[in-house]
């Protein structure tokens, strides 16, 4: 073999603390490497251009290239060789960035290691062989998790591409957290008015499936072909039957339901449409709530259906659907903010949630929209916000920052003043976050149009004293203790990712950080892309963002379903296993381990051996690790291949 | 009736469905009997099972698949077979096991050194069994040896020596020699130190002659001509003579039977030259049934290391 | 392998793509410092780590070797990591009666958002093999057959 | 006010600060939430939180010589509730260790008050509450200290007015004593205190 | 009933100004079986002006309590002041660093041998006695006594070393006077702070830290603020007439948790001794006889119409049981009446049971 070995200063990233030269001349002296230097940036276009005249110039047949993280720039050079006219698995790759210049400073200890590293990879590369992928049809269907805005932009983009969709939403109506809030910044137009035709757009794309009250049951397959299983959870109502009349919903005996939509501000129903807008318009019950499911008696709904839509004996349904591509955009949670017990943890009624405010001011919502205090019904005239409530908080585990709270916080003092013209609103914050457009106008005009008073401090304490709230706080500007005796606190909790996130990124195979949000494959270069080919993120999944970000991230997942499943076949991952028949004694290990019953065994002559599903096969090399005469061997990561680094690294 | 005559008379009933029974016959030297194929009658005629009936028979049973085969079966030949089963490497309805209670086999080395200066093993004439001792027909005279003194080690700490498993069992049920394996050996043996036992593997795989008696010998070993230990792809060891590739050919093999090894011995016994071999296998079946409660043969669960649990309630993590 | 005598010792670390070695990536990208010992293999999974791997660096003369994977639940390939902390936990037992000090080898699971975690493991692992000190070689070789056998291989 | 030159902060102190505490100052990212929950805020000279800027910015002369470190009441409130976790209450104690190392008392009453209650236990092994208030009044002069609330406390016959003098008084006086001989200062202990200990001991007695 | 039997450090207080807490301590001690053994010629903690002065010092000085403590055999303790066993639990925490432990040890020449623990009278009573317990022992309730448990800010506090109920909001004082019959009102100022030792060098913290305590007692209609402590006792009971002149007017009495629980078992004066509060307690005892007899009658009134109405439940149920069981008769030769009635008959007779174990 002919190698040549590249080694990237990456300007002075690597530079800085390696020798790059150093590394290349000690490489010259490898095995079989006939062409060794450095280079300023291997992965720019005169870099890719250098190793492309390099290959044809010394007649090279494999290319080492020393440069970042082969995670970041692998397919890059793939494909630079490739274009110089070698397979592209004739390409090693050596880390001497992330791995080497990045965590240390000592030169001389990081050329040596990165000359070793690039050692291992000639290694390696003298054992590589060329592999060529297979191709598949793909399934041009997308499953979108989640219809909150995120959820409902990826979905339209991609239904109006052309491609089929599948919404599943755990809830029975879909909208998410922005069909809760009543007007958005910084324009203060109104939420519904904005998403509602979305909404309805959903509802009625012929392209568009939707599963609303669902669940992602299970997913198997892989990119173009995914296997998933959806539960529709039982609503106890036949929606093929239900017009969304709301007549059980009037006259449903059980008036104490908790009110998911609205945050608990006011009971609802057992039987309810969540709000009036809700997409699909259908009455679903409430089981824990549900007089017949709790007394045994009771049949109201059942009765006054006109269309006979009740069914109490309705079970969980499975639905099978094949899809190529899935955006998972399931959004977030509120932090559950009781932890603060010098808030009272929960025992003041008139201490709220920004989102629990949204409802007291919408129209739609349950006070009518009117500002009212839950403990009495009156109308607050001093509102005490509260900004970084369970957010920037290393003490109970959340130290980021939900980036929205600032500008939700500003919207909520206007809108204050707008009810009630004589209200005094006080926010206490510990630094306004508001890099958008617009935004930080916005906190401006709140403060000098309405008047908001902004505290700079945190609050220490809540306690209630004669029919008012007095809050303890600071003004660190002022350079003291302040107090205010406020009507109504309101807390800007922040978010989290959304229950059962962590669960279901196992059932999709994608990573997810320590705090539940989805990672996304590269923090800039592939922010709605995951680590599993054909599985998106769209929307506060990802990390926490508001609204224009997340209608941004939205279609920009679409548009990545939509690229891939523009094509009718996909090149399948040659780095698979086979089987070399003549090793192979049929003792079957391999298939029993095979976390995808991609291998089979098959009758050779008489004999039993095994035999590779190469279409099934995701090359976890499993059954490479098991089979004990190597007879299964895992393409590109051979034992060979692997020993190969082991001796590179052996000094005896 | 002796046990002898009952088993053959249940290898004669069994042998009609049979393509061979495999047991003991005569051997090259009195002390060592040899694996007898038994197609006939005639091939009864110095059958032989009891002390000296040392080899495992199972060894064999994987190369005749595909026909139905008998095997007189030791206690620990049962779990090998029972191993090889549950591994499919054999059909179970493809075998016809014939039990019978086993007291214990000989360890030829042991006798060598109790003959001490007598003569060698080899020129022993005949062996008789006499109570708690054998009597040895030597050159110079009768040597009686204590039957425990010449056991194998194996023998001592068996908790196995009936053929559970048997489809036709001959005698009374032996209780065992223990009532469980404690795996003292190895405790004993590790406390000697990383040190010491480094310089004990030097010394005795210096001795090794690459002979590979004790893979062949192993009724578990499923490669056979396929041994990654000559092999170039893949090519996991050297064919020098160095010790550490040498030493790396029994962690291959140890590693190979984790969880699978059934502590017959078999290998060790094997060894031209008394290679401690199966000291390795038996530090990891004692890891194996710490862990999982696995022993090998016993049972037909699937061996643990082809199977996991979610939580793995005995797996204590380092915590970082 | 060659490391700068008296400043480092050599370990091997075995880390599958999707979560250590992105792990690594990220305590890069976060610039944590590490000690330099450690040289990286990467590997799809934990599950394609045969323990002989491990075992082969060790005898070959690694002083330390450390095997990372995702965590539980996480693989992205459902199950590797499974069979691996099984496979690993039992060759634990190996180590000793063949003359190795276990402490030499240890295995984890760090995701690829862990950057900090990933430092922690190898400084903590770092430390721990230099507390050991260089491993001694099994005496008996007759030369320096490994990379004459690699390059058996290619031919 | 004066204008706070940066390049002179006083590294040395904040990590004496730290080592003193265990706390890392630089973790506070100034909420003012301390502050907020101070119920001792309105006696003092600087808040709790521009204590610990004050801190941070290693401005050493401004928090030993404040009243804010020595009427810390030590009531937890900022250590229970700071986000970052800190241990305000403890950092405030540290300051007034190494304050009252420099001889810095911000508040002379305070600290008259504390050398009154020590110096009650070092002469009985106990405090004892009438004999500390006279030690206090001594040392402050404010000889009219609460001297209204007698005539409520003493005849319910709370007030004792010898003290309870425990047998080990001497063993708690030595303690004292050795600790203002320095014993326990950390570098003597690490390098070793056992013999010199005992030779500072002997020199005592 | 188990006895318990623990080390017992008195503080210095309860030889002065607390002797009430100190009284009334020991003797519902005995009276729930716990043994108190008070650790041998024990000395003062150091208390504020100890750590202030130096945590090796005043870890020092515990350090001496623990091992006056191992001279009687005692590795565990409880206290009753919440200053001492702040002081004594960050010692043991401090004294896990070896280093920090050779300075103490420097100080007091005494290493210490045993492990030790120490919690507070109010955690022993509420973990290993129980309010079921308590309530048992009870012989004249507290039943109309309206009060607020006033914590103070070391009970719970720094939580990381206290390792006792919520730090913002605790319940065990709650139980416990719940347990005793009491009326617990909502309180939000459980953990504030009272201003503690300062009110000797700084004047004018008392009127205003104590008095915001008082004021919210008064406002949310407490007959009397409970305490767990005895300088946040001092604070709010002697000095309530600097409080006044301070602006806030309000007049409660300050008792001690214990010596509500001395006076609910029935103790005589002397144990519980309230002659020791500065502040009258008799006034709120009378509030507490007159609401007792408006609830009891109320009490009488709402359980003889839950009788009557489970009585017509009853039987409807009875009615309906043999209306069944003649339909069900023409099949089944048996009906089951009888195990019903039993059942019925059971009732009084528990109930008898229950008023006899009372009395």
């Amino acid at each position: 073999m002919r190698i040549g070995v590249f080694i990237c200063h990456c300007g002075s990233n690597i530079a800085g603390t390696v020798d790059c030269a150093g590394v290349a001349q000690r490489a010259a002296a490898y095995p079989d490497v006939v062409y060794s230097t450095d280079i300023m940036y291997a992965c720019a276009e005169p870099g890719q251009d250098a190793v492309i005249a390099a290959v044809k110039e010394h007649g090279l047949t494999g290319v080492v290239v020393a440069s970042c993280t082969p995670r970041m720039h692998e397919p890059t050079f793939r494909k630079a060789v490739e274009r110089a006219g070698i397979n592209r698995y004739m390409f090693e790759m050596a880390n001497i960035r992330e791995h080497v210049s990045w965590i240390g400073k000592d030169v001389e200890a990081n050329t040596n290691k990165a000359a070793e590293l690039v050692r291992m990879a000639a290694a390696k590369l003298r054992l590589n062989r060329e592999l060529k992928p297979k191709s598949f049809p793909v399934t041009k269907r997308v499953l979108v998790i989640g219809g909150g805005v995120a959820g409902i932009q990826a979905a339209l983009d991609a239904a109006d591409a052309g491609l089929e969709v599948v919404m599943v939403e755990k809830q029975p109506t879909i909208g998410g957290k922005m069909a809760k809030l009543d007007k958005t910044f910084p324009t203060v137009d109104c939420s519904s008015c904005i998403l509602g035709p979305r909404m309805v757009d959903v509802a009625q794309h012929p392209n568009i499936t939707l599963y609303a009250y669902s669940e992602l049951e299970e997913v198997s397959g892989y990119v173009g072909n995914f296997d998933v299983k959806i539960r529709k959870k039982a609503t106890y109502v036949n929606w093929d039957k239900c017009t969304g009349c709301g007549l059980c919903t009037e006259k449903c005996p059980s008036k104490k339901s908790y009110d998911r939509f609205n945050e608990g501000v006011g009971p609802t129903t057992a039987i309810l449409i969540p709000f009036p807008q809700a997409i699909p318009k259908k009455a679903s019950i409430e089981r824990d709530y549900c007089r017949l499911f709790n007394q045994g008696k009771c049949g109201v709904c059942a009765k006054v259906c006109p269309t006979g839509a009740i069914d109490y004996a309705m079970q969980d349904e499975i639905v099978e659907v094949k899809v190529g591509g899935i955006v998972a955009a399931t959004g977030y949670d509120l932090v559950d903010w009781t932890v603060y017990g010098e808030y009272g943890a929960g025992r003041y009624p008139d201490v709220v949630t920004s989102l629990q405010y949204e409802r007291m001011l919408s129209a739609s919502g349950p006070t009518g929209g009117h500002i009212k205090r839950p403990s009495d019904g009156k109308e607050p005239k001093d509102v005490v916000f509260i900004q970084c409530v369970a957010s920037r908080d290393p003490s109970i585990g959340r130290p980021y920052c939900s980036g929205f709270c600032c500008m939700y916080t500003a919207k909520q003092a206007i809108l204050t003043k707008d009810h009630i013209p004589d209200s005094q609103s006080y926010v206490f914050y510990m630094d306004i976050r508001s890099p958008g457009k617009g935004y930080d106008e916005f906190t401006r005009r709140v403060q000098e149009e309405y008047g908001a008073r902004y505290v700079r401090g945190r609050v220490s304490m809540i306690y209630p004293k004669g029919g008012k709230l007095v809050v303890r706080g600071a003004d660190t500007l002022m350079g003291g203790q302040v107090e205010v005796e406020a009507d109504l606190v309101v807390l800007a909790v922040g978010g989290e990712a959304a229950a059962g996130s962590p669960a279901l990124a196992e059932k999709l195979r994608i990573s997810y950080d320590g705090y539940g949000f989805f990672m996304e494959g590269h923090p800039k270069l592939k922010p709605v892309e995951t680590n599993t080919a054909g599985v998106f993120l769209a929307g506060a999944c990802q990390g926490l963002k508001d609204i224009p970000s997340s209608v941004a991230q939205g279609s920009a997942a679409a548009a990545k379903a939509i690229g891939l499943l523009s094509r009718n076949m996909l090149d399948s991952d040659p780095q698979i296993a086979f089987v070399s028949v003549n090793r192979c004694v049929g003792c079957r290990k391999c298939i029993e381990v095979c976390p995808f019953k991609a291998i089979r065994e098959i009758d050779m002559r008489g004999q039993p051996k095994a035999e590779v599903i190469e279409t099934v096969c995701q090359g976890c090399g499993l059954c490479n690790a098991t089979c004990p005469q190597g007879a299964i061997q895992l393409s590109h990561f051979t034992d060979n291949q692997i020993l190969a680094e082991v001796e590179a690294l052996c000094r005896f | 009736m002796s046990i002898q005559d009952e088993l053959k008379s249940a290898i004669m009933a069994a042998l009609p469905d049979l393509s061979c029974v495999i047991g003991w016959g005569p051997g090259p030297e009195p002390l060592r009997a040899a694996p007898l194929f038994i197609r006939g009658e005639a091939d009864l005629e110095g059958f032989t099972a009891g002390f000296l009936s040392v080899n495992n028979p199972a060894l064999y049973l994987p190369s005749l698949k595909g026909s139905k085969v008998g095997i007189v079966a030791k206690g620990c030949d049962a779990r090998s077979v029972g191993q090889l089963v549950t591994e499919t490497l054999i059909k179970r309805e493809e075998v016809h096991v014939i039990g019978y209670p086993c007291g214990g086999v000989i360890d030829v080395d042991k006798v060598a050194a109790g003959l001490a200066d007598a003569c060698e093993p080899g020129e022993v004439g005949a062996l008789r069994e006499d109570g708690d001792d054998v009597v040895l027909d030597t050159p110079k005279g009768e040597v009686r040896l204590a039957k425990k003194d010449v056991t194998a080690d194996k023998c001592g700490r068996c908790t196995f020596p009936n053929a559970e498993n048997a489809d036709v069992f001959v005698g009374i049920r032996r209780a065992p020699a223990a009532a469980e394996d404690t795996y003292a050996d190895i405790a004993e043996f590790e406390a000697r130190g990383t040190e010491e036992l480094k310089a004990f593997w030097e010394k005795e795989m210096s001795r090794c002659i690459r002979c590979y008696a004790c893979r062949n010998a192993c009724p578990l070993c499923v490669c056979r001509d396929h041994c990654i230990a000559a092999s170039r792809e893949p090519h996991w060891v050297s064919q020098a003579d160095d010790v550490p590739d040498k030493l790396f050919f029994q962690v291959i093999h140890a590693v190979h039977l984790s969880g699978r090894c059934t502590g017959c011995g078999e290998c060790e016994r094997a060894c031209p030259l008394g290679i401690p071999v199966l000291k390795l296998k038996r530090a990891l079946s004692r890891r194996v049934e710490n862990l999982f409660g696995y022993k090998a043969g016993i049972g037909t669960e699937t061996p643990p290391l082809l199977t996991f649990a979610i939580e793995e309630s005995t797996i204590k993590e380092r915590d970082w | 392998m060659s490391v700068l005598e008296g400043k480092e010792l050599r370990i091997v670390g075995f880390l599958c793509n999707w979560c250590s070695y992105g792990g690594a990536d990220t305590a890069g990208v976060g610039r944590f410092t590490q000690p330099t010992d450690l040289r990286i293999i990467r590997v799809p999974c934990s599950g394609r780590i045969n323990p002989l791997f491990v075992m082969k660096a060790l005898i070959g003369g690694a002083d330390g070797v450390l095997v990372s994977g995702c965590h539980p639940r996480d693989c992205h390939y459902a199950e590797g990591n499974y069979y691996a902390r099984r496979r690993l936990e039992v060759l634990k037992g190996l180590l000793p009666v063949l003359g190795i000090n276990p402490s030499r080898f240890e295995y984890t699971w760090v995701s690829a958002s862990e950057g900090q975690r990933w430092q922690h493991v190898v400084e903590t692992f770092t430390a721990r093999i230099h507390a050991l000190g260089p491993a001694q070689a099994f005496a008996g070789t007759t030369g320096p057959a490994n990379h004459n056998r690699a390059d058996a291989m290619v031919s | 006010m004066e204008t706070v030159c940066l390049n002179k902060s006083d590294d040395a102190f904040v990590k004496a600060v730290e080592a003193e505490s265990g706390q890392r100052v630089s973790r506070c990212y100034q909420c003012g939430n301390c502050t907020a929950g101070c119920p001792m805020f309105f006696t003092f000279d600087y808040s709790v939180s521009r204590i610990m800027r004050l801190i941070q910015a290693g401005q050493k002369e401004q928090v030993l010589s404040s009243s804010a470190v020595w009427l810390c009441a030590g009531c937890e409130t900022c250590t229970q509730r700071c986000p970052n976790e800190i241990d305000v209450a403890g950092v405030m104690d540290a300051c007034r260790h190494i304050a009252g190392r420099e001889r810095k008392f911000g508040a002379r009453a305070v600290s008259a008050f504390f050398k009154a209650f020590m110096d009650s236990v070092r002469f009985n092994g106990r405090s004892h509450e009438v004999g500390t208030m006279a030690l206090y009044m001594l040392y402050t002069g404010r000889v009219w200290t609460d001297v209204e609330l007698a005539p409520k406390i003493l005849p319910k016959g709370k007030m004792p007015l010898l003290p309870h003098r425990i047998a080990g008084r001497k063993e708690v006086a030595e303690i004292i004593n050795r600790f203002n001989q320095g014993l326990s200062d950390p570098d003597l202990v690490r390098a070793g205190s056992a013999t010199q200990g005992a030779s500072a001991k002997e020199a005592v007695s | 009933m188990s006895r318990i039997d623990v080390g017992y450090f008195p503080g210095c207080s309860g030889l002065g100004t607390s002797m009430e807490y100190e009284r009334s301590t020991r003797a519902v001690c005995r009276e729930l079986g716990i043994g108190l053994r008070e650790i041998p010629d024990w000395n003062c903690c150091g208390s504020t002006p100890a750590h202030s002065t130096d945590s090796a010092l005043s870890a020092a000085l515990a350090s001496r309590v623990f091992a006056q403590g191992e001279k009687a055999g005692i590795g565990d303790m409880i206290t009753p002041c919440p200053s001492c066993l702040k002081n004594l639990r960050v010692a043991l925490e401090h004294m896990e660093d070896p280093l920090f432990s050779a300075r103490v040890d420097a100080l007091t020449e005494r290493p210490l041998q045993m492990r030790h623990s120490i919690r507070s009278v109010l955690q022993i009573l509420i973990e290993d006695v129980g309010p079921e317990r308590i309530k048992a022992r009870v012989r004249r309730s507290l039943k109309g006594l309206k009060v607020v448990p006033y914590y103070g800010c070391l009970m719970t506090r720094p939580e990381k070393i206290m390792r006792f109920d919520d730090p913002e909001n605790p319940v065990a004082l709650d139980r416990l006077l719940e347990a005793l019959g009491a009326e617990v009102l909502a309180f939000p100022l459980k953990t504030d702070c009272c201003g503690g030792s300062f009110a000797i060098p700084a004047r004018k913290v008392t009127p205003r830290l104590a008095g915001r305590i008082l004021d919210m007692a008064g406002e949310v209609g407490a007959d009397a603020v409970v305490v767990a402590c005895p300088l946040c006792q001092m604070n709010l009971d002697l000095r309530q007439g600097q409080i006044r002149a301070g602006g806030v007017d309000r007049v409660l009495p300050v008792p001690y948790f214990t010596q509500l629980a001395a006076y609910a078992f029935g103790l005589p004066e002397q144990e519980a001794a309230f002659k020791k509060l500065v502040q009258d307690i008799q006034p709120a005892f009378a509030c507490m006889s007159r609401r007792a007899a408006d609830i009891e009658a109320e009490e009488r009134k709402t359980a003889a119409a839950e009788a009557e109405k489970a009585r017509l439940a009853a039987e409807r149920a009875a009615k309906a049981a043999e209306k069944a069981a003649e339909k069900a008769g023409a099949k089944d030769a048996a009906p089951d009446g009888a195990g019903k009635k039993s059942a019925a008959a059971k009732k009084p007779r528990e109930k008898a049971d229950a008023d006899g174990g009372e009395a």
